[in-house]
């Protein structure tokens, strides 16, 4: 029992002493720190509507960090989860629009393979490098991420430019549009795709050979070759199942939330689900709570900026704050710094 | 003599492990120290807490008479302790010389002064008789230069009292011998040395006091002159090593093949040049060689890792070459690797995981599911079966000593009746109680009609597991020779290349 | 129907009250405050109406396009009577919202969207930029003038024809010289993008790039004989003496018309222009580069004034050739 | 011609600064991926003391300070915390654009960007004899950071290849026990780079806010702490591959606004570099490749 207080004790410090810095800071912008978190918790849980929002804002997050954990788990550090999300994202946008018509049970799993596709289509270039030419899969990824921004851009503002001022495509056909649960929350089907996703992995990773196989994968390529497996084709597959989900990612939000492809719409989606994974060891449950953590931080953000005086700004200041501490307090597992190995090996 | 060391009443606690409890040993300038015992008895942790690596719970440590303690290795530096540990501590990428010098750099305003490097590390090199080229990659120099390098890193820095652990384990012969010499010339030159090791001649070749240790306590101490390995053995293990296994006549019938395989490395040499060899059921065929013929990748051809260019696999006259490793396993061929940890375990897992490694298909029901209740029986019965030291098989196979993981793998691979074991290596750092069990289950499972291909780098082992010995020289196999009949200075001469037979006769017997 | 389940909505959130203040809320485009541009000059009209008509206002600042649809959800949550969404990707969202919160109503500058809460003013950016335009062909000594844009975007282009047209209305031979930077935020790059202008020529050029821009004031005021025009809001007090003019269209004002109305219940829906005419875009006062361009040039730019208000002279709007 | 090349040589010193921060935490095996809050940070770090004490230089010093501690505290989550790198940086960089942001409303009222004649610019180093030569001329009126950053370099490229910090750099990157167990501190060599990494991105703000421009604006670093780790990362971990991974990325500024003008779409023109980057490493793995092969 004594153990579990203790456990338990550090987190809660941390995340007080946090607020007790946001709390000089809202007393600085001249509001009362009470009502400021007051509405911070109550716009993320407080009513149905809240907590449908905060659920809406974890979705993707919970795609992007299933795709970045379940590619660290066999060992390889997927850090184009943002790269391959564009990508997806666009390759849905674009199904939905041009294929606009076809019935929606036809549609919506036309348009989410597609965007499964391309995004591993994507991904399987430096995949297949690094497995041909023992290229640094890491540093071609974080390549393709900025790569990724441009071209979609290019192509949103140029070949596939909708009737729109922006840079974006234009609106996928209704029946495209994934099915939402109310009116007053972006929440949609998606989002119970992304907790299938998660059941689905949780059971294959911690109940299946498969999984099994997987963390053999990453804990020990050499090992793991020993015991019956391909290991360097069989990370590409893994690696393209990561491509699918970080696809699904920019489906999700195409088809879900914003009904078309914007130009650079993600605000760094794949890094912060990159971080999730990280914080949940790689573990899909922890995925799913971190997710929800940093969607009840962005929706209750954004009650908190709409409701007080509070600066937006100082919602982000707080919100680092936090990632900072809470992952300080989270991550327990063995510790050794990545190498940025060089290039071949 | 003055004592150069003194370590006295040293304590230091795991958790629930006693590692070392009350521990005193000393050491004179000038002497050969060596330390023996069980795998897990305590040395390397005795050692680490010299080197300042852990702190002890309890004692003290004296150097050439004063007390000291140690926060750091560098602390133990500054008091002229050197360590070259068992699994070696060197840049690879570097330079020799830059390892060498790494810590303690000559040097004109933080510039390093590569020259006086030089300067200083040739006189060494000359002072003590051992050399290595300074400006090549550490990592390209083979494992005995690599050894060699590391005794010169320790004297560069000047160290008195110099621990070395574990290291013949993985050098061949002609190496150990050599570092022999360099032992007793450092010896000599007045400094002491430690030397951790499991085995026993060696021992009584070179130590001049031995200290044995057992459960983290000092049990014994003695010189060489008042015992012999038989006494040594029974002060470490604290009973009798059981007798070996009587041999059973066995049917004479082919199980492996090879046909004339060759392989070619990234470098386009032919690591196996046109080998063809047999295997017959209930028979061990002991390869000898010395290291870097292509005893590796002849296990890995054999046990489906590494894809032959040329030439055949078959087994019990199915050709199997175009089988993966996973087919392989299935068609009943288990491999011992010769390297526990990094290709036999996974260290991050438990012993339950690593047990079911490479057998999982067996463990799987529906949906893909691993069945745990029956992997757990299986573990519980392989830790009762070789009597594995580990109060639960959930446990991380990196809380066991080395012997026991290794007991672990050799359990695992024989528990499936395979058809052929080929073992590498099957009992490199492991302890001799646990020696004698691995060995003991060896002659077993060939009574039992399972084929064995043994690769080991000692000929005792060879000598005393072999029904037939083949000797393999630069990706061949040179010589078939009956132990019985053949002496060890003979199957030198074959290791080295002196000599070979024209055809070897597989059928003959 | 959405209107009963929404103000059940607004009642769980306790915040919409028996207050009968007018609650309005600005909700940004990704960009944000501080933009010294639309953004900014529409939260001032907002912070305007605040003190005038004793309304009650907030601001939300989205970090995502993907975050439109929350924002405009947590304002109506928020109780809000009136929300404003000045960006162009707004279209969407009404699309969806307006009908979705048919009690609330909504204000939209330059969309396409249509319904019956939403009033979408259009601003003649064109007919602003034309001025603009003609000003610059007037003050170039070289003959050749530049525009900066922040993206290859039509909301951008649109100022960008007016003001190639207002050149070339002066100077048929006018060179027009264009360049996007890529990015709305990297004040650098503009400088460096007006920079290779001026060296190819160029002595005026118009910036259409939000905080981009900057960096291009910023090059108008380091070189001598490089001037700069600013855009949506009077950017002139920048560098003084060295921003010729800016093209206003004034989101202040529109934002604090809409919450008049809706305060006075005379909210209409659908467009509303503005433009030269009522005076809804234009130029500044040019209050620091008056002596400079002098009453010649003024009056010249009055003329054009008029004969695009009378319609005498087109000016090419390429939203409406969509 | 002229005109490309005061571009690039203008866009540089914030690429390379920041790519040698880059190298130098890399060589130490961390991807400093914070790098762009940092720099955002000593970028509106300078400015603020640049105006109010009216010197250029104390605005430079006080961002490189100020990015140090930032490096420190990053080093501190990473090496004490165990923090996972990607994370802290995440977190660094929504950090730095807000706490810029929510700093200058309350120090100025005002937010987005500040600009003001109180700002002095750091000074710029004329050499006169060079206006005479052609091309060479773009190399006159440089700021001093971009003669600093080039120094730096050539300073850091000695340090790490000859001296012993260098040597303790090298080789705690590449295998930290066997610098531990040699008597070096690996983790204290981890720490200084870091810190290091930081101070160089606060002289790479520095130079972008008072240096390059006399402002601040929102998030003015606009992606360049990314484009200076993959510039390290084409250099292969040195100083010399960083200054020329740079250089492809400041020259490609200069090309695409000169090739816009025939109607390219700019963003195809910006993945020019990563093209140039990735047909650099296949060839040179594919030369490895084929070398091993000749060895045959
Ligand atoms: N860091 C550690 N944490 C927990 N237990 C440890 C640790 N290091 C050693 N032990 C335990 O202490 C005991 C002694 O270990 P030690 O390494 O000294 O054995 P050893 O004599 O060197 O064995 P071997 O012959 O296999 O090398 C073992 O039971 C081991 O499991
Ligand atoms: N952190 C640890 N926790 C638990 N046990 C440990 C730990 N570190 C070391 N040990 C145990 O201490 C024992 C001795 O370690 P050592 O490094 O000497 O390996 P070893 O047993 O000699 O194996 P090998 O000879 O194959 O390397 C091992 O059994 C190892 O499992
Ligand atoms: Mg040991
Ligand atoms: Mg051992």
């Amino acid at each position: 029992m004594g153990k579990i207080v203790r456990a338990a004790a550090r987190p809660v410090v941390t995340i007080l002493i946090t607020l007790a810095i946001g709390a000089v800071m809202i007393i600085n912008a001249g509001e009362s720190p009470a009502k400021a978190y007051g509405i911070l918790f109550y716009g993320a849980f407080g009513t149905g509507i809240g907590i449908l929002n905060t659920l809406a804002k974890a979705t993707p997050l919970i795609f992007t960090g299933l795709a970045a954990a379940l590619a660290d788990i066999v060992g390889v550090f997927n850090i184009g989860v943002e790269g391959q999300l564009y990508l997806g994202a666009l390759a849905a946008a674009v199904v939905g629009v041009y294929a606009g018509g076809l019935p929606a049970g036809l549609l919506i799993p036309l348009c989410i393979l597609a965007a499964m596709l391309v995004s591993v289509l994507w991904a399987m270039i430096p995949g297949y490098l690094n497995y041909k030419l023992k290229i640094n899969i890491f540093i071609m990824f974080f390549m393709m991420n900025n790569m990724a921004a441009l071209f979609t851009e290019y192509l949103a503002n140029g070949p596939f430019k909708g009737n729109i001022t922006e840079a974006a495509t234009d609106k996928v056909d209704k029946a495209a549009r994934l099915y939402r649960f109310s009116v007053y929350s972006d929440l949609n089907a998606g989002f119970l795709i992304a907790i299938a996703l998660v059941a689905v992995l949780w059971f294959v990773l911690k109940k299946t050979r498969t999984g099994y196989e997987w963390y053999a994968l990453g804990k020990n390529r050499t090992f793991s070759e020993y015991i019956g497996l391909h290991a360097g084709k069989k990370a590409l597959c893994v690696l393209a199942v990561s491509a699918m989900i970080s696809g699904l990612a920019g489906a999700e939000q195409v088809l879900g939330t914003m009904g078309r492809f914007y130009a650079n719409f993600s605000n760094d989606l794949g890094f912060t689900g990159i971080s999730i994974g990280l914080l949940a060891a790689n573990n899909p449950i922890g995925v799913l709570i971190f997710a929800i953590f940093f969607g009840a931080l962005n929706s209750g953000g954004i009650l908190m900026a709409a409701g007080t005086n509070v600066p937006g700004d100082l919602i982000e200041v707080l919100q680092s704050l936090m990632i900072l501490m809470v992952s300080a307090d989270f991550v327990i597992r063995k510790w050794k710094p990545k190498a940025v190995k060089k290039e071949g090996k | 003599m003055s004592l150069a060391l003194e370590m006295q009443h040293i304590t230091k606690i795991y958790g629930e492990v006693r590692a070392n409890d009350d521990v005193s040993i000393q050491a004179a300038a000038g002497e050969v120290l060596c330390i023996i015992g069980e795998n897990g008895a305590g040395k390397s942790t005795l050692m680490n807490v010299l080197y300042g690596m852990t702190r002890p719970d309890g004692g003290t440590i004296r150097i050439g008479g004063k007390e000291v303690s140690f926060r750091s290795s560098r602390d133990a530096m500054r008091h002229r302790i050197g360590m070259v540990f068992q699994h070696f501590m060197l840049v690879k990428e570097l330079s020799c010389q830059e390892n060498i010098i790494i810590g303690m750099e000559p040097a004109k305003h933080f510039v390093i002064d590569r020259k006086a490097a030089k300067t200083k590390i040739e006189a060494l090199m000359d002072q003590y008789g051992m050399r290595v080229a300074l400006e090549k990659p550490a990592g390209e120099l083979s494992v005995g230069e690599q050894q060699k390098l590391e005794i010169i890193k320790v004297l560069y820095r000047g160290a008195d009292i110099i621990i070395l652990d574990e290291p013949t384990a993985v050098l061949t012969p002609q190496e150990t011998a050599e570092l022999f010499v360099n032992i007793r010339q450092l010896a000599a030159a007045g400094k002491t040395v430690i030397m951790i090791t499991h085995k026993l001649d060696e021992v009584m070749q070179v130590a001049d006091r031995i200290v044995v240790m057992r459960m983290g306590k000092v049990v014994g101490e003695t010189k060489p002159a008042d015992t012999d390995v038989h006494g040594l053995s029974v002060a470490m293990v604290g009973a009798e090593i059981p007798p070996m296994r009587e041999r059973k006549e066995t049917r004479k019938e082919k199980a492996l093949e090879v046909c004339g395989v060759t392989c070619r490395n990234e470098d386009g040499i032919a690591v196996l040049d046109c080998l063809s060899m047999v295997v017959n059921k209930g028979e061990i065929l002991g390869i000898a060689g010395i290291s870097g013929n292509g005893q590796p990748e002849l296990a890995r051809v054999v046990t489906g890792l590494l894809k032959p260019q040329e030439g055949k696999v078959l087994l019990m006259g199915e050709d199997i070459t175009a089988h993966d490793r996973k087919k392989r396993i299935q068609d009943g061929i288990s491999f011992i690797p010769e390297d526990r940890n990094s290709t036999g375990a996974c260290l991050d897992w438990s012993i339950e995981d690593n047990c079911i490694a490479g057998y999982q298909d067996r463990f799987t029901g529906r949906l893909d599911v691993i069945d745990r209740e029956k992997a757990r029986t299986f573990t519980e019965s392989m830790i009762q079966a070789f009597r594995i030291k580990t109060p639960d098989g959930r446990l991380p196979i990196s809380s066991l000593s080395g012997g026991n993981c290794q007991k672990v793998i050799v359990a695992r691979e024989t528990a499936f009746q395979p058809e052929l074991v080929v073992a590498a290596e099957p009992t490199r750092g492991v302890d001799i109680g646990a020696i004698s069990a691995i060995h003991n289950h060896m002659i077993e499972l060939r009574n039992e009609g399972t084929a064995v291909l043994l690769i080991s780098s000692s000929l005792d082992e060879i000598f005393e597991l072999s029904d037939r010995i083949a000797v393999m020289f630069e990706g061949k196999l040179t010589a078939l020779l009956d132990p019985k009949q053949v002496t060890r200075e003979e199957i030198g001469l074959y290791m080295s290349g002196a000599k070979r037979e024209e055809e070897l006769q597989w059928e003959k017997s | 129907g959405g209107g009963a389940e929404q103000t059940q909505a607004a009642a769980e959130n306790g915040e919409a009250a028996a207050d009968d203040k007018v609650k309005v809320t600005f909700i940004t485009t990704e960009t944000g405050l501080g933009d010294r541009s639309f953004n900014d000059s529409t939260w001032e009209g907002v912070q305007r109406a605040e003190q005038e008509l004793g309304v009650e206002i907030s601001l939300i600042e989205p970090k995502s396009v993907a975050d439109t649809g929350t924002s405009i959800i947590s304002a109506v949550n928020s109780g809000s009577d009136l929300i404003l969404g000045f960006g162009a990707s707004w279209t969407d969202a009404f699309d969806e919202y307006c009908e979705r919160f048919p009690d609330v109503y909504f204000g939209g500058l330059n969309c396409s969207a249509q319904a019956d809460n939403l009033q979408v003013a259009k601003s003649a950016d064109h007919e602003g930029s034309f001025l603009a335009g003609a000003l610059a062909a007037m003050m170039s000594e070289s003959g050749t003038v530049g525009c900066i844009g922040g993206q290859d975007a039509d909301n951008i282009n649109r100022f960008i024809v007016g003001y190639e047209e207002g050149a070339q209305y002066i100077n048929p031979e006018v060179e027009v010289l264009k360049s996007y930077v890529g990015s709305y935020t990297d004040p650098a790059k503009g400088k460096e993008y007006s920079l290779q202008l001026m060296g190819a020529g160029a002595d005026v050029i118009f910036q259409v790039a939000a905080g981009t821009g900057e960096g291009v004031f910023e090059a108008a005021k380091e070189n001598e004989g490089l001037y700069a025009i600013g855009v949506d809001s009077d950017q002139d007090y920048i560098v003084e003496g060295k921003i010729l003019t800016s093209v206003v269209k004034n989101c202040g004002n529109i934002a604090y018309d809409m919450i008049k109305s809706v305060q006075d219940g005379t909210f209409e829906s659908g467009e509303k222009v503005y433009n030269l005419a009522n005076g809804g875009v234009g130029l500044t006062e040019m209050q620091y580069t008056k002596d400079l361009i002098g009453e010649e040039n003024l009056g010249k730019l009055d003329e054009i004034k008029e004969k695009i208000i009378s319609g005498e002279i087109q000016v090419t709007d390429i939203f409406e050739q969509q | 011609m002229e005109n490309i090349l005061n571009t690039a040589f203008r866009s540089l010193p914030p690429l390379l600064l920041a790519g040698l921060g880059g190298m130098i935490t890399a060589r130490v095996g961390l991807l400093n991926l914070g790098l762009e809050g940092m720099m955002l940070v000593g970028a509106f770090t300078a400015v603020i003391v640049n105006y109010f004490t009216g010197s250029a230089f104390a605005g430079l010093l006080a961002a490189i300070l100020v990015c140090s501690i930032m490096g420190l505290v990053f080093a501190v989550f990473y090496l004490k915390f165990k923090v996972d790198n990607i994370i802290i940086s995440v977190a660094f960089n929504m950090f730095a654009v807000a706490i810029t942001q929510y700093l200058l409303g309350v120090l100025f009222g005002t937010s987005g960007a500040f600009a003001s004649d109180r700002i002095r610019k750091l000074p710029e180093v004329a050499i006169p004899f060079l206006d005479q030569v052609p091309v060479l001329r773009a190399l006159n009126s440089l700021s001093i950071v971009f003669w600093l950053a080039l120094i730096i370099t050539a300073v850091m490229s000695f340090v790490i290849n000859r001296t012993t910090w260098g040597l303790h750099i090298r080789a705690t990157g590449l295998n930290d026990n066997a610098v531990n167990t040699a008597g070096v501190n690996a983790t204290r060599v981890r720490y200084i780079c870091v810190i290091l990494s930081g101070s160089l991105c606060g002289m790479a703000g520095a130079y972008l806010s008072t240096g390059y421009l006399a402002m601040f604006t929102n998030n003015m670093t606009a992606g360049r702490g990314y484009l200076g780790n993959i510039a390290s990362i084409i250099g292969n971990r040195t100083a010399g591959g960083a200054l020329a991974g740079s250089l492809l990325f400041s020259f490609t500024e200069g090309i695409t606004m000169k090739i816009q003008t025939f109607g390219f779409p700019s963003q195809l023109i910006q993945l020019v570099p990563y093209l140039a980057a990735f047909a650099v490493v296949i060839a040179s793995a594919c030369r490895k490749r084929s070398r091993r092969r000749a060895k045959a």
